[in-house]
């Protein structure tokens, strides 16, 4: 049936691996696909992780002076939480996007560098691994001349210097022990597979469209990770440098960040929040592209003002880069740079409201189909809508001198992530189930799952506001009681714990959905773009003949056309096209020939988390060992071509 | 499949950069001992010598002047933020209460 | 004159208050009730973005409430109509939000400078960063004091600020927003109460182990309750003669390696800054240990045998003192008034 | 065009590696940057200690930045060979490339020994620290792109030698070249000159 070329052997210096199933083809893949879901299932065990590691914390927080966590153990809870649920689990969701679906929208074949992709997953998986090993191999400790009354227990010796790691707090004098070390150096070797899946992705764009796909065909979520790819590009190398810093100021003795030395502990600020605020934009783009595809599709139809939203999403990510200092207002930074910087944060509000109101738009007057993808993309609205708005209070300098630093600014980012960029992966995940596990998901289980993550959510970070207006101070272990803080911290708790039974049936769902769900129809949502025009679960090849696209939503105007009151009228023909393509994209009529798999990313990826312990464990062993595999990965993928014969 | 829209230039045109290259590092290493003579002019002198510099490698060496415009656009808007950030961040800690 | 029309919505804000806080007595750290005119300015700053924000969320919320009411998918309903865009649309929804930013602009930018400005007759006390409790000066008068800052009611404050060692945030909400204290910086903050009061204040910025503990007190005094205090911090604690338990526990502390770090004046003097709080008029003080717990004996006594257990990671070690030797320690402290 | 996209597509007639060469090269513009700034803010700092005034040696790095600005030449006209199908002068033009790197690299490892025999070492001041970690940098790619050079050399020694086309194509690595040194043309002038 199918047509693929075996892989030629040899022609190169080791043997080809060429599994198919199994654990080795997973482990050797390159096909972007597989790379998807790998990241995807890796992303969301870590979102797991963090959000245990929140629980953890609200119980230490449901009543004041709790002494269920020692203060080390709860610091390393936050620290931990935060750095994973950013850069382990959004970002890494939202790479899985990208890869499973930025091919397939621009009808490609498989990115520009496949092993490159492969290489950037399995960096980011070592990364990950090392992070968390710091459980096992980091220790913490009181600053030097402090005392502590217990020993830190494994939970304690965890990074512990918050998420933004603020010097010279993060600092060797004042983070003794290697926890700290794992933070920078993990962090270093995550920015590396993120900065490489950016390269990738950009040149994909640019040079991988199907004939037809001008840029201004491109379906918004791929314009969205264009744009998510250039914050990326630009704003990793500033944090790489900068945790270079850390680490030589840590091992090496010097003191970019420490007064002691003539360093600058603002300056750390500056270079965190630089890359830091376009992070945030990193992590909301790609949900701003999935609700930009969602919405239209059930709505049936088009997306309002295609070209604003794109132009607003640029818009978002170009001034993304010129407001970080608004995470400064209360540093040492001068009256004139919080002025500037509040203005040029306010403005953001317009983009991103143009984005909303478009999606209003979007859905105003259409006919709305409510599936489980489309109440996480309209509870995606609501929800985003709050958080931005409270952004928008900090925006107002002289009010975020009393909000930064509590629980209000913690509720603002938790609507804008969780509300925001969670609500909106959810959207995606269901979205595209039967894309690529060719089933469908339980219908009443997602609506189960969204109501309550709704609830819950809104239980869990809605007091939050108020809370912060009263006082409660974030990274605080304890609270006073005579803070009055209690009743709402209670709640916050209970909603916690909601929004955890709420993933438990979203991971029910999955579960025996993708084991036991109805077989998906060629065409579940009778969607618009063209990666719905191909076989349910996507065949290897993707594409087995080029889509030549002739407009915006070409799959839909294949299938629709307009009377003329402007209504959407199928035409007679369409059913017979599903049906061909079908027929088409299982049995490709021309000999396919695809990228083979490769050792070598991994081995390369491998070396990476060497030099990092090389660095910690101050071993010049390790290092060598460590550099022979980036090496020896490196050659061997230097001399073995992408695809072997022809 | 590199097609540039202009014919690359000869070696004798490359020997004849170069040689302007090496001219220019010439004048900046004189500069820098005249600084008495020359006096405040001489740090932005440097920078322009160092951005012709720059402009001549990128353009002819790295033919820029030849490519596409896409890259160009990436290259100079990478440059152009670059600049306006950090110019941004070093007057920003220029301003601080050091003591 | 826009601007008149949003103040006089300010009221509603207490009926949305008195709703929310249905559950809770007053809390120290608010931030929305502002006791002096820094606070208050930043107040109807807050509540105007506040009321602006909530008619654009109501909007919002509506807009998507109705269109799902009005628009969901029922048997028979004919397939919409295929509208791409509109551009007078787009402007209007662009144009709409600018002016809204500008008219918040305004008073924003005005209230940043206003917050910034030092005050003319201002009393200028230094804030000193610890890990992890506040050491104040006032240079004018030669003190040197923690925990509980004492200012005049009558007359702004400014606050200039310093850290020791980490980051810290110094925040009263009552009285202002906060500002870091940065090492080898200086940062600037005005303070002023409108009347003779107490409030809270808390470190807000992450700064170790020990940061959620690390909190402050502020103590208004009218002008001559101020100047009576003045006038007591500047004595020096009397050594004690006599053999009372207060006398043996002064000279507990002296021997018992207090005075590596601790000073009190008179009894064992200034040599240049000591890493610790000057306990010269320590029982003049309600609280202690970066005001994380009052000034009792009770308190004292857990403080004085594991200074640890109470503030982890702190400087102050477990000298192992006796219950003896703590019993006359607190008689001892008991008496700098 | 190596990958197989076997099917007619949109793109922007610039080869797909040499592409992805020049978003690098864009991005390493922001790591540059960053290095950059913080030697600046430093450098415009008064704290005591010892600086790099104090132990540079200008003739000598002149010279050095000299042989750098050369090996770009000398670059350039490899890539010009190999367009004119020359294996033989690609060959030399590579290695003298290679070389001349490898005389930049020796000076800038002898005058690292000579700072540090004044007590210019990593540890002693932010001024030595920035300016180690800023040159060290620019030097490990330097060193990468030899390494690259050597194995573009090597290739072009076996049998079929270089193409524009192959595997490790000259022209993205004569880019990569190209921009290890006009990051040098502004770190001489920043750091040293000015
Ligand atoms: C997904 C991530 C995300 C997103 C999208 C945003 C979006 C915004 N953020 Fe947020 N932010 C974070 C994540 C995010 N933020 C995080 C993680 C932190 C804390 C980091 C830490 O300290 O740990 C933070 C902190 C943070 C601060 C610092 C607070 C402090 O520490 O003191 C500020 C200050 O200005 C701010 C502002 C904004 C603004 C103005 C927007 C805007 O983009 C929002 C724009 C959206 C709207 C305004 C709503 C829709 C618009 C309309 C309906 C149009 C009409 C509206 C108006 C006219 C107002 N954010
Ligand atoms: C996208 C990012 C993201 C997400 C999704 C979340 C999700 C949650 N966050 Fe997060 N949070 C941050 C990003 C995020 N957070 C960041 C950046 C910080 C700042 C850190 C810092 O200050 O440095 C922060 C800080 C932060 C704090 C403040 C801590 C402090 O300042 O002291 C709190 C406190 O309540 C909190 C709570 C929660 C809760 C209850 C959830 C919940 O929504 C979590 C819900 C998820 C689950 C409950 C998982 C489900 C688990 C199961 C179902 C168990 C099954 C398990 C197995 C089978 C293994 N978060
Ligand atoms: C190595 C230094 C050190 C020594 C020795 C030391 N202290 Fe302390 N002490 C501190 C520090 C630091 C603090 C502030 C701790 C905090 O609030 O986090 C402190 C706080 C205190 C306080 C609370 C002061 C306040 O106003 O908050 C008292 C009382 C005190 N010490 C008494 C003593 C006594 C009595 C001794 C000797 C038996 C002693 N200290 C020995 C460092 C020391
Ligand atoms: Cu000091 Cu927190
Ligand atoms: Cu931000």
């Amino acid at each position: 049936m199918t047509k693929i070329l075996e892989p030629k052997k040899q022609n190169s210096i080791f043997r080809r691996p060429s599994s198919e199933t199994g654990i080795w083809s997973w482990i050797t893949t390159v096909d972007h696909k597989k790379i998807g879901i790998m990241y995807g299932y890796a992303a969301f065990f870590f979102l797991l992780i963090g959000g245990l590691e929140a629980l953890v914390l609200r119980i230490q927080l449901s009543q004041p002076d709790n002494n269920f966590l020692s203060a080390a153990e709860y610091n390393a809870m936050f620290t931990m939480h935060g750095t994973t649920m950013i850069f382990l689990a959004i970002m890494p969701i939202s790479a899985a996007f990208f890869n499973y679906l930025l091919p397939l929208q621009i009808g490609a074949r498989d990115v520009a560098f496949p092993r490159l992709n492969a290489l950037s997953f399995w960096i980011f998986i070592f990364g990950g691994i090392f992070l968390y090993s710091t459980f096992i191999f980091g220790t913490a400790g009181a600053p030097e001349g402090g005392y502590l009354d217990e020993e830190v227990s494994w939970l304690g010796s965890a990074p512990n210097g918050g998420w933004f790691g603020y010097q010279p707090n993060a600092g060797l004098k004042y983070s003794p022990g290697t926890a700290m070390d794992f933070w920078a150096l993990g962090l270093q070797i995550l920015g590396i597979a993120s900065l490489i899946s950016a390269f990738n992705f950009i040149t994909t764009i640019i040079n991988m469209r199907t004939k037809g796909m001008r840029f201004m065909r491109m379906p918004v979520f791929t314009w969205m990770t264009f744009a998510v790819s250039f914050l990326l590009a630009f704003s990793l190398p500033i944090i790489a440098i900068a945790l270079f810093y850390v680490t030589f100021d840590r091992n090496f003795g010097t003191s970019f960040f420490l007064v002691e030395g003539g360093g600058d502990p603002v300056l750390w600020q500056h270079l965190f929040w630089l890359f830091g605020h376009p992070e945030v934009y990193i992590l909301i783009l790609p949900a701003f592209g999935i609700v930009s595809e969602v919405l239209p599709t059930f709505s049936r139809k088009p997306l309002f003002g295609y070209a604003a939203i794109v132009f607003a999403g640029f818009g978002i990510a170009f001034i993304g880069f010129g407001v970080w200092a608004h995470h400064m207002f209360a540093s040492s930074i001068s009256t004139v740079a919080q002025a500037g910087f509040g203005l040029s944060t306010m403005v953001i509000a317009v983009p991103t409201g143009v984005k909303i109101f478009n999606w209003l738009g979007t859905i105003w007057g259409g006919k709305l189909k409510l599936n489980t993808p489309m109440l996480f993309s309209l509870g995606f609205i609501g929800m985003f809508v709050i958080g931005g708005l409270s952004g928008v209070t900090h925006s107002i300098v002289p009010a975020d001198t009393q909000q930064t630093d509590t629980y209000y600014i913690v509720a603002h980012f938790h609507y804008v992530l969780f509300g925001g960029a969670m609500f909106g992966i959810f959207s995606g995940l269901y979205y595209w189930f039967p894309k690529v596990w060719g089933k469908m998901y339980n219908e009443t289980l997602g609506k189960i799952h969204f109501w309550l993550m709704l609830i819950g959510f809104n239980l869990t970070f809605g007091p939050m506001h108020w809370l912060g207006l009263q006082g409660q101070v974030r990274r605080t272990w304890v609270y006073a009681k005579e803070t009055n803080l209690q009743f709402w911290n209670v709640i916050v708790t209970i909603g916690a714990f909601i929004i955890a039974l709420s993933i438990v049936v979203f991971m029910i769902n999955w579960i025996f959905s993708k084991r036991n769900g109805e077989k998906a129809p060629f065409d579940p949502w009778d969607a618009r773009t063209i990666e719905w025009s191909i076989p349910s679960p996507t065949p290897v090849w993707n594409f087995s003949t080029a889509p030549n696209v002739k407009s915006l939503d070409d799959f839909w105007h294949s299938k629709y056309d307009e009377d003329e009151e402007g209504r959407a009228v199928r035409k007679p023909t369409a059913d017979q096209l599903l049906i061909d393509l079908e027929e088409d994209g299982l049995n490709p009529k021309e000999e396919i020939i695809l990228p083979n798999p490769s050792y070598f990313p991994i081995v390369l990826a491998s070396g990476l988390p060497l030099l990092g312990y090389a660095v910690i464990f101050k071993s010049i062993a390790l290092a060598v060992v460590g550099v022979i595999l980036i090496l020896s990965g490196s050659f061997g993928w230097g001399t073995e071509p992408l695809e072997e014969g022809h | 499949m590199s097609n540039s829209h202009l014919s690359h230039p000869t070696p004798k045109k490359y020997v004849q950069i170069a040689i302007v290259l090496g001219v220019l590092t010439a004048i900046e290493v004189a500069l820098y001992y005249t600084e008495e003579i020359v006096g405040s002019f001489t740090a932005p002198l440097l920078v322009t010598l160092a951005i012709g510099k720059f402009v001549i490698v990128v353009g002819w060496f790295m033919h820029l002047r030849f490519e596409n415009k896409t890259v160009n656009r990436f290259f100079t808007g990478g440059m152009i933020l670059a600049l306006i950030l950090f110019a941004i961040v070093m007057f920003e800690r220029a301003s601080a209460n050091y003591f | 004159m826009l601007m008149k029309i949003f103040f006089k919505f300010k009221n509603l804000k207490y009926l949305f208050l008195v709703f929310i806080s249905a559950c809770i007595d007053n809390a120290p750290l608010d931030s929305l009730s502002p006791e002096g005119p820094y606070a208050r300015s930043i107040d109807e700053l807050f509540w105007l973005t506040f009321w602006i924000a909530v008619i654009i969320f109501v909007l919002v919320q509506g807009a998507l409430l109705v269109s799902v009411l009005l628009f969901r998918d029922k048997p028979n309903k004919p397939e919409p109509k295929q509208v791409h865009g509109n551009t007078k649309l787009e402007i209007i929804w662009t144009v709409i939000p600018v002016l809204i930013l500008a008219f918040i602009a305004v008073p924003t930018v005005r209230t940043i400078f206003d917050l910034a400005r030092e005050p003319e007759d201002a009393l200028k006390i230094e804030v000193i960063g610890h890990q992890w409790w506040f050491e104040y000066k006032y240079p004018d008068y030669g003190i040197t004091t923690a925990n509980v800052l004492v200012i005049p009611s009558d007359r702004p404050v400014r606050l200039e600020m310093w850290s020791n060692d980490v980051l810290h945030n110094y925040w009263v909400p009552k009285l202002n927003g906060k500002r870091y204290l940065v090492p080898g910086q200086k940062t600037y903050l005005n303070l002023h109460a409108d009347n003779p009061d107490e409030f809270w204040a808390q470190c807000g910025e992450y700064c170790g182990l020990s940061h959620s503990k690390m909190r402050g007190r502020v103590i208004s005094l009218s002008e001559n309750d101020f100047n009576l205090w003045i006038n007591n911090e500047q004595q020096n604690a009397l050594k004690l003669e006599d053999g009372s338990l207060a006398a043996e526990g002064q000279s507990v502390f002296l021997n018992a390696g207090c005075t590596q770090c601790h000073v009190i004046n008179g009894v064992w003097d200034t040599q240049g800054d000591r890493i610790a709080p000057n306990l010269t008029h320590f029982a003049a003080r309600t609280v202690f240990a970066g005001a994380a717990l009052e000034n009792n004996k009770e308190n004292l006594t857990n403080w004085l045998a594991n200074p640890a257990k109470i503030k982890p990671g702190t400087f102050m070690p477990n000298l192992e003192l006796t219950e003896a030797e703590i019993n006359a320690l607190i008689a001892y402290l008991g008496t700098l008034k | 065009m190596s990958t197989a996209h076997a099917y007619p597509h949109e793109d922007t007639g610039v080869e797909t590696r040499k592409l992805g060469m020049w978003v690098f090269l864009s991005t390493e513009i922001l790591f540059f940057g960053t290095l950059i700034t913080t030697f600046m803010i430093f450098k415009g700092k008064d704290f005591p200690g010892i600086k790099l005034t104090d132990v540079y040696d200008i003739p000598f790095t002149s010279i050095s930045s000299f042989v750098l600005l050369m090996s770009s030449l000398t670059m350039v006209l490899a890539h010009n060979a190999l367009e004119s199908d020359d294996q033989e002068k690609t060959r030399v033009w590579l290695l003298a490339t290679a070389m001349l790197g490898a005389v930049f690299l020796a000076g800038q490892i002898y005058e690292f020994t000579e700072f540090y025999h004044k007590g210019f070492e990593l540890d002693t001041n932010i001024f030595s620290s920035s300016f180690y970690v800023l040159t060290g940098f620019h030097g490990l790619h330097v060193f990468i792109g030899v390494v690259l050079l050597l194995s573009l050399w090597g290739i072009g020694q076996r049998q079929n030698g270089l193409t524009l086309e192959s595997g490790m194509n000259l022209e993205f690595v004569a880019l990569y070249w190209h921009f290890v040194d006009i990051v040098w043309i502004v770190l001489f002038t920043v750091v040293y000159l000015i």
